[in-house]
């Protein structure tokens, strides 16, 4: 019933069998709201969020999409600064996950703040000192860059075309799209970074804390490797798992080794920077501040074993898996270091926002715990669920993968 | 940031902790000045807001060599590097250049609660509910303090709807700038054992700098480097040493 | 017709510049009226010629008392004073029973700021003109209108919609106070003004 | 015309594009920010012209003096008077916060019946009228034929005016009793006064001029007596030579304050006081005077020879070495032996309690500067014809209609102490409350008298104070009509029974006949609200007294002389239970342990303090929530629990499950269980709070509940 939407040349599943697919999503999402609602019409006692934990599940949530998706500017800025061709089997999927991420993470954001109603002060009286100044301004400035980079898919859309108004925009916008990217990328990179320095100029936090490098603090730095290397590969785990659930072959086989090769690389740049970093910071930087930092491992919870993984399980060793051709050449071995990728950028956010936050600062205080309420996940699931509509729909509507029409199925 | 170098006052606190019992008169004090709302049903220690909270601190050994002390623990009103400062995006916290005070907008604030992250002593306290009194008590209200609505952070600012009311005074009077601190904030003003004294820390001649030069005072994380107002005073060697400890995890 | 999307387009536009700037401010504001009428021109004008501080007092705490209580009110006009109707209702309502006036107060401002009139008017004699306009010499109240949304009165933003005032007292929002204490250079921090 | 769909999205889309050059967006933007500002969610503040008044604190009898800030004639806030002389410029936390009880959410706002035995638990509204006429008739039955049962009347704060009201009353029935409520003396000086004849003269501590001051867990430093002159008189102790020695189980307040803290055994009290006696005897460090005069003197020294500190150490927990620096310590110069009471536990019993007040009487204490003076009372209009009597000397089930004041005590107390003596059918409690407090639990009628700032209130020095002090909490808040005077409700009784009982219009009517006989007693000073000073001796005339009494002033006494000499007596026995202490195994059996209720003074319920005092019981952990039990890490440990887990605890009188809290400063074996407000459990207006742990303790004969024996287990 719908066929006269879906792109030419694609083979798109019955809109029954698209429907069995998407309601579960949609029920979630709906759950998900409710939850949003009772937080904004109630307040935030909603969430276990406390004085003590003031940042939770939704920050983390915030911070860990924003890495993946990543996988936008990082593939816009190869295909259309570096002119890597090859990629623009990919940049459509990747710009829809830009976006999806991106607008998830604003939305949940405007649910976390106490007052959403007042968030635009930021613009209009603005701390230009604070670290979530910049990640505000980036923010909405790229995500408004990749609403208009999302503008030629939707455009190109078989029933859209009709109009020829819509078919000269899309085309004038097609040729100014290295100029999106490379603002995207400029822009991205300060977010990026921005998000890694929110945690680095807490002066008060000792386990978080980092010296300054020209303006800003070294977590800036790494937040933009870590996300480089995270962002290619979600969109190779993506690309994959599209894949396989669509059971057709979208890209040529070469794509995915590429974005293997690139993740690894920027992943490998990350590791030996982060391990450099670190030891900075438990020899240098930790002890400045009055503290040990063995003792921030201590815990049951929080071990030195999380350093281990996030460094070298979840680092060293996938990067090492990418760098090597013979390894990235194994489909299984290749989707496998990307997800391990994206597990240690995950990790590695998890770190810096829950475990700052639960290692006390106040000589008598002890370890702090928090639990996310049901509206905390709910909402967190929501945008799990949003994500997978909003795919689904620009999968089945529109063209993500150009390669799909001349790849024989 | 670096506004304190201009200051022309520096408001701050010697705390005597061997003179605190404990009794809470500073606490319940400060909540009636500042019109903080009683909690809700379900707040507990770590969402209920206390401006100025008293720890109970212990020397963590076994009976009889236990010891304690007890901690009030307000904005402590760091003068360096502030580190709630920095961190808002909109300049809803900032430092009087004119007394030091740092000061909380809770109007201008949207909730994003990253300066509670920044703040190493936990004295920023979020509305996580309406506030509420009982009915009848909203009209028992301090009217030289607005109320904080939900979803907004808010802290200790030295009482500074008596500094408010001390300068309409002054004003009235004919009188120029007050110089040092015309009031007492509440903590101080109720103290019954006088632990806690309030004033003016660049003016040399004031008991609160010649306390905070006195031997056995301290700070509480003094090697962060944001340079606390608020000084403690013990002859326990036990809490001096624990003030800069890291904390046992 | 050749330019009909154009000229939808246009109209369009033109159609949300008259709802925006005409019908919007229709909607946002409603009007309420005052208790009373009250003729400031009688009480300054040359017959009583009475000063603004002879009714908006100041409290012996230097504390402002606004707009004066019935009690101040009654001093003179303890019987009806001529004929009119407002005349009468005031006596008769309001300083018989000893009832305070409910003024609607074009000038009120919200609970978050602190306006200390005392350092205004005597330490830095601004007048009271220079904020209230010529208020003091008016015959008749203006119309109370209230902004349905944020509560506050039409004064506070300035009765030109775009914000931009007509008079220099028109509006008195924050802006208009930074204005002016940048003007004087004030050290200016938050609290200053805010509770 | 015909409109097609995308002309009118073309429309549309000019529209959008015009609205962003038009104020709405932006308007919308910034009302909508400043609606977030001022919504109704928070309340709007009420501006007004600023007042203060004195007035004085009723929520205890610490009788402190209050600055009351007022706006529109509105109470904002209590404060401290600076350089009173009574509270010296200080208040509690409860005060600071007690303008907001009479908006309590458990506020009583009309007469009730409660019939919360039946078990439903319902708060039956009813008239006063009825409450009146139906007590009329049981009253009158009483009078009738007392052997059915007898009329009763606990008085919460003793030598009020309304005190000798309800003693007239009463007077008018046979058998009844007029009782003092529990721990409202202070029990070493009632112990004192059962060894010495002190006449009509009030015994007082001399803090002021003490060297040493032994307490037996006292809570000196946290709210006993009045908080201000305590604060005052153990302030600086160094620099005046005073020393502050601390003996109990728990590293209170008191004791992290104190120059010596002894950890002593809890329960062990009266073997530690007569070792010290022992030593002082031995090492004859009395006074040659009290060898001579005082009776019982080679009784109490054979009594003692038994309790040798080698022996007592190993009992209580302290070293011999220990009990006799202690004795020497009290025995150096003018001293005060004192227990100070639990305002949730309670006295010791009644050997424990004279065994310590013993001490004050050996060591020469009694009469002497630094010790245990004498006071003039505060004068009367009439002579009580009532002489109180405590509940434990009543009877069980021998009261028919018991009738509970309404003043607030600070204190609390088991309510079975007062439902045993209830006859065992058709007995009647009424309660006067202005709450629904715990003590309601036991009532059948409950009449809601002015909350405090709402009526005048007597405000007297207390117990242990040094000199006589009388002032009058003046109301700042207007009461509600249905409020009920207990005077005019007792009177109306009386007249519904036909009784020909004294009558009295009104308690301000009670009270200004006591400010006028204390301007004819011609004695002290009355210091009005500005500071002028009224000698009772040349005052004018009544009217100028009660004038500046209800204005917030204040009456103090001259300095009373101290009688030549005090017939005194130390005891030449003290209780089998004590002997048995010490002769005993020094612990309790395996798996038992000492449960000891505590509380703070003023608020040992939720009823008794505002919901803002969640900043210290809920917000923080301050102060001890109700309804915890402190138990020692190692206790912990033996039971296998931990901080914040429940337990289970079992007495003679039942078992209750409440969270511990591990708290090193309770000693080993202690179950230190803490009566106090529950602020973020609004019980709601049909049900009472819970007495909590109360209900488990095992009450003496002597109507002491301060230890019972435990079992405790993880529930």
């Amino acid at each position: 019933m719908d066929q006269q939407f879906i792109p030419r040349g694609l083979q798109r599943t019955s809109f029954e069998r698209f429907l069995v697919w998407v309601l579960p999503w949609v029920l979630m999402l709906g759950i998900g709201l409710y939850a949003i609602y009772q937080c904004l019409a109630d307040g935030l006692y909603h969430t276990n969020m406390d004085n003590r934990f003031a940042f939770g599940l939704w920050i983390y949530l915030d911070l860990t999409v924003i890495a993946l998706g990543a996988g936008a500017f990082f593939t816009g800025f190869l295909l259309y600064i570096l002119r890597r061709d090859e990629l623009k089997a990919v940049i459509n999927s990747a710009v829809v996950l830009g976006l999806i991420c991106y607008s998830g993470a604003v939305a949940v954001l405007m649910v976390d703040v106490g007052q959403p109603l007042r968030a635009w002060f930021t613009f209009w009286h603005p701390n230009t000192h604070s670290m979530l100044t910049e990640v505000t301004f980036c923010l909405t400035c790229y995500l408004t860059v990749l609403v208009i980079e999302y503008l030629p898919v939707i455009l190109k859309n078989r029933k859209l075309r009709q109009i020829p108004r819509f078919l000269v925009f899309e085309f004038e916008l097609h040729k100014v799209m290295p100029v999106f990217a490379g603002v995207g990328t400029f822009l991205s990179f300060f977010h990026q970074g921005s998000l890694g320095g929110l945690y680095g100029v807490l002066v008060g936090r000792p386990f978080a804390f980092r010296e300054v490098l020209g303006i800003w603090p070294s977590t800036f730095y790494l937040f933009i490797l870590s996300a480089a290397a995270a962002g290619p590969s979600f969109v190779l785990v993506t690309t994959w798992l599209v894949q396989k659930i669509s059971r057709k072959r979208l890209v040529q086989p070469g794509v995915f080794t590429y974005l293997g090769k690139v993740s690894g690389s920027m992943l490998m740049v990350y590791v030996l920077l982060k391990a450099v970093d670190t030891l900075y910071w438990i020899n240098h930087t930790a002890p400045l501040e009055g503290a040990a930092a063995y003792a921030f491992y201590t815990s049951q919870s929080f071990g030195s074993w999380i350093l281990f993984t996030e460094i070298v399980l979840l680092g060293l060793v996938p990067a090492v898996v990418l760098l090597t051709k013979r390894l990235r050449e194994i489909p299984a071995v290749l989707v496998s270091a990307a997800f391990l990728t994206c597990c240690g950028i995950m990790l590695n956010r998890f770190v810096m926002t829950i475990q700052t936050l639960a290692l006390p600062t106040l000589p008598f205080d002890l370890l702090m715990s928090y639990f996310p309420s049901w509206q905390e996940v709910a909402t967190f699931l929501a945008v799990v669920a949003y994500g997978v509509i909003l795919y689904s729909l620009s999968f089945r509507y529109m063209t993500l993968f150009p390669q799909e029409r001349d790849i024989r199925q | 940031m670096e506004q304190t170098e201009q200051s022309k006052s520096r408001y701050g606190m010697v705390v005597d902790l061997d003179k605190c019992t404990g009794c809470g008169d500073c606490v319940v004090a400060c909540a009636i000045e500042n019109n903080v709302a009683p909690a809700e049903q379900k707040a507990t220690e770590r969402t209920g807001i206390t401006w100025l909270r008293v720890y109970p601190v212990t020397n963590g050994e076994a009976f009889p060599a236990h010891d304690a002390v007890f901690v009030p623990m307000m904005c402590q009103q760091c003068g360096h590097h502030t580190p709630c400062v920095s961190v808002c995006p909109q300049n809803a916290v900032e430092v009087d250049p004119t007394t030091g005070i740092v000061g909380q907008i809770p109007q201008r604030c949207l909730g994003c609660r990253y300066c509670m992250t920044a703040c190493p002593f936990h004295a920023r306290y979020f509305n996580w509910w309406d506030p509420e009194w009982p009915a009848g008590t909203e009209a028992q209200l301090n009217p030289d303090v607005a109320p904080r609505m939900r979803g907004v952070a808010e802290k200790c600012n030295f009482c500074h709807g008596r500094l408010h009311a001390a300068r309409t005074r002054a004003a009235a009077e004919g009188k120029s700038n007050i110089a040092s601190p015309a009031y007492t904030p509440a903590c101080a003003e109720s103290c019954p054992a006088q632990a806690i004294v309030f004033g003016d820390l660049a003016d040399e001649s004031s008991d609160v700098a010649r306390l905070s030069k006195a031997h056995d005072t301290f700070r509480f994380l003094s090697k962060l480097g944001t340079e606390p107002k608020v000084y403690y005073h013990s002859a326990k060697e036990w809490v001096r040493k624990m003030a800069d400890q890291s904390p046992a995890v | 017709m050749r330019f009909k999307g154009p000229m939808l387009f246009l109209a369009g536009i033109l159609l949300a510049l008259c709802i925006g700037w005409f019908a919007f401010p229709m909607a946002l504001y409603k009007s309420e009226p005052q208790p009373l009428q009250f003729n400031h021109a009688i009480h300054t004008g040359e017959q009583n010629s009475m000063t603004c501080e002879m009714c908006h007092e100041f409290a012996a705490d230097g504390t402002f008392k606004g707009i004066p209580s019935i009690a101040k009110c009654a001093e003179c006009h303890s019987a009806p004073i001529g004929t009119t109707q407002n005349e009468k209702t005031l006596v008769e309502q309001y300083v018989t029973p000893q009832k305070e006036i409910p003024w609607k107060v074009y000038s009120r401002q919200p609970d978050n700021a602190y306006f200390p009139h005392a350092v205004h008017v005597k330490k830095a004699e601004i007048k009271c003109e220079e904020c209230h306009g010529p208020h003091g010499s008016s015959d008749h109240l203006p119309v109370y209108q209230v902004n349905r949304i944020s509560g506050y009165s039409r004064d506070i933003w300035g009765h030109n919609i775009s914000g931009i005032p007509s008079h220099p007292w028109e509006g008195m929002k924050m802006d208009r106070c930074v204005r002016c204490h940048a003007e004087r250079h004030r050290d200016d921090s938050c609290l200053d003004c805010h509770k | 015309m015909n409109i097609t769909r995308r002309e009118l999205l073309t429309l549309a889309g000019g529209s959008v594009l015009g609205t962003l050059f038009t104020p709405i967006p932006w308007k919308l933007l910034d009302d909508s920010a400043i609606w977030t500002q001022n919504w109704s969610r928070i309340p709007a503040l009420r501006h007004g012209p600023v007042s203060y008044r004195l007035s004085a604190c009723p929520l205890c009898p610490g009788g402190c003096a209050l600055n009351v800030r007022c706006v529109q004639g509105r109470p904002v806030s209590l404060g401290a008077v600076p350089e009173h002389p009574v509270s010296n410029g200080v208040i509690c936390a409860t005060a600071y916060a007690g303008h907001h009880l009479a908006t309590h959410p458990l506020r009583l706002h009309q007469p009730y019946a409660f019939n919360g035995k039946t078990g439903e638990s319902t708060l039956l509204p009813m008239n006063e009228a009825d409450i009146a006429s139906r007590l009329g008739g049981q009253v009158r039955k009483i009078a009738q034929s007392p052997s059915d049962g007898v009329i009763a009347i606990l008085d919460q704060r003793p030598g009020r005016a309304i005190s000798a009201f309800y003693q007239e009353f009463l007077a008018g029935f046979p058998g009844s009793h007029y009782v003092v409520a529990p721990g409202a003396d202070d029990p070493t000086l009632s112990a004192l006064s059962a060894l010495c004849d002190f006449k009509d003269l009030v015994p007082s501590y001399d803090f002021e001029n003490a060297r040493t001051i032994l307490s037996f867990g006292a809570p000196l430093l946290d709210g006993w007596g009045t908080p201000g002159r305590m604060y005052a008189a153990l302030h600086n102790r160094a620099q005046k030579g005073r020393t502050l020695i601390q003996a109990e189980g728990v590293h209170s307040r008191t004791a992290l304050q104190a120059d010596t803290w002894l950890p002593l055994m809890a329960g062990t009290e009266a073997a530690f006081a007569l070792a010290v006696g022992h030593v002082i005897i031995q090492e004859g460090r009395y006074p040659a005077l009290v060898a001579r005069h005082v009776r019982n003197f080679p009784e109490y020294a054979e009594l003692t020879r038994a309790f040798a500190p080698e022996r007592v150490a190993q009992v209580c927990g302290l070293s011999a070495e220990q009990i006799i620096a202690t004795a020497r310590a009290i025995a150096s110069g003018p001293s005060i032996v004192i227990s100070g009471g639990n305002p949730a536990g309670g006295p010791f019993d009644t050997g424990t309690e004279t065994a310590i007040a013993a001490l004050n009487v050996l060591s020469g204490n009694v009469g002497c500067s630094g010790g245990v003076l004498l006071r003039a009372a505060v004068p009367a209009p009439v002579h009580a014809p009532k002489p109180a009597v405590s509940l434990a000397t009543i009877p069980d089930h021998s009261i028919k209609v018991l009738i509970l004041d309404a003043a607030a005590s600070g204190n609390t107390y088991p309510l079975a102490l007062l439902t045993r003596k209830l006859v065992r059918q058709d007995a009647v409690v009424v309660q006067f409350s202005a709450f629904l407090s715990s003590q309601s639990g036991a009532a059948d009628f409950i009449l809601p008298v002015p909350a405090p700032f709402e009526s005048l209130e007597e405000v007297q020095s207390p117990a242990g104070a040094d000199r006589a002090f009388f002032a009058l909490s003046s109301p700042f808040m207007s009461a509600s009509d249905k409020a009920v005077d207990p005077v005019a409700f007792l009177s109306r009784v009386a007249t519904a029974a036909g009784l020909a009982i004294p009558q009295a219009a009104s308690t301000e009517v009670l009270l200004k006949q006591r400010s006028e006989a204390i301007f004819a007693s011609h004695r002290g000073v009355v210091t009005g609200p500005a500071g002028t000073r009224m000698q009772m001796k040349d005052t004018v005339s009544a009217d100028d007294v009660w004038k500046a009494l209800t204005d917030g002033g204040y009456w103090i006494d001259d300095s009373t002389r101290q009688p030549a000499s005090i017939p005194s007596a130390l005891p030449a026995a003290i209780s089998a239970g004590q002997q048995a202490a010490l002769s005993g195994t020094p612990s309790l059996p395996e798996g038992t342990f000492r449960l000891m209720p505590f509380g703070w003074r003023g608020a040992t319920m939720t009823a008794a303090v505002a919901p803002v005092m969640s900043k210290l019981f809920q917000e923080s952990n301050l102060r001890a929530l109700g309804g915890r039990l402190h138990i020692n890490p190692a206790t912990a440990a033996a039971c296998g629990l931990a901080d914040g887990e429940s337990a289970r605890i079992t007495t003679a009188a039942g078992t209750l499950t409440m969270p511990v809290v591990v708290d090193a400063s309770v000693m080993p074996g202690l179950l230190h269980a803490a009566v106090g407000p529950v602020p973020n459990k609004t019980a709601t207006a049909t049900r009472p709070e819970s007495e909590g742990i109360l209900a488990l303790c095992s009450l003496q004969d002597d109507g002491s509940w301060r230890f019972t024996e435990a079992s405790m287990g993880k529930a």
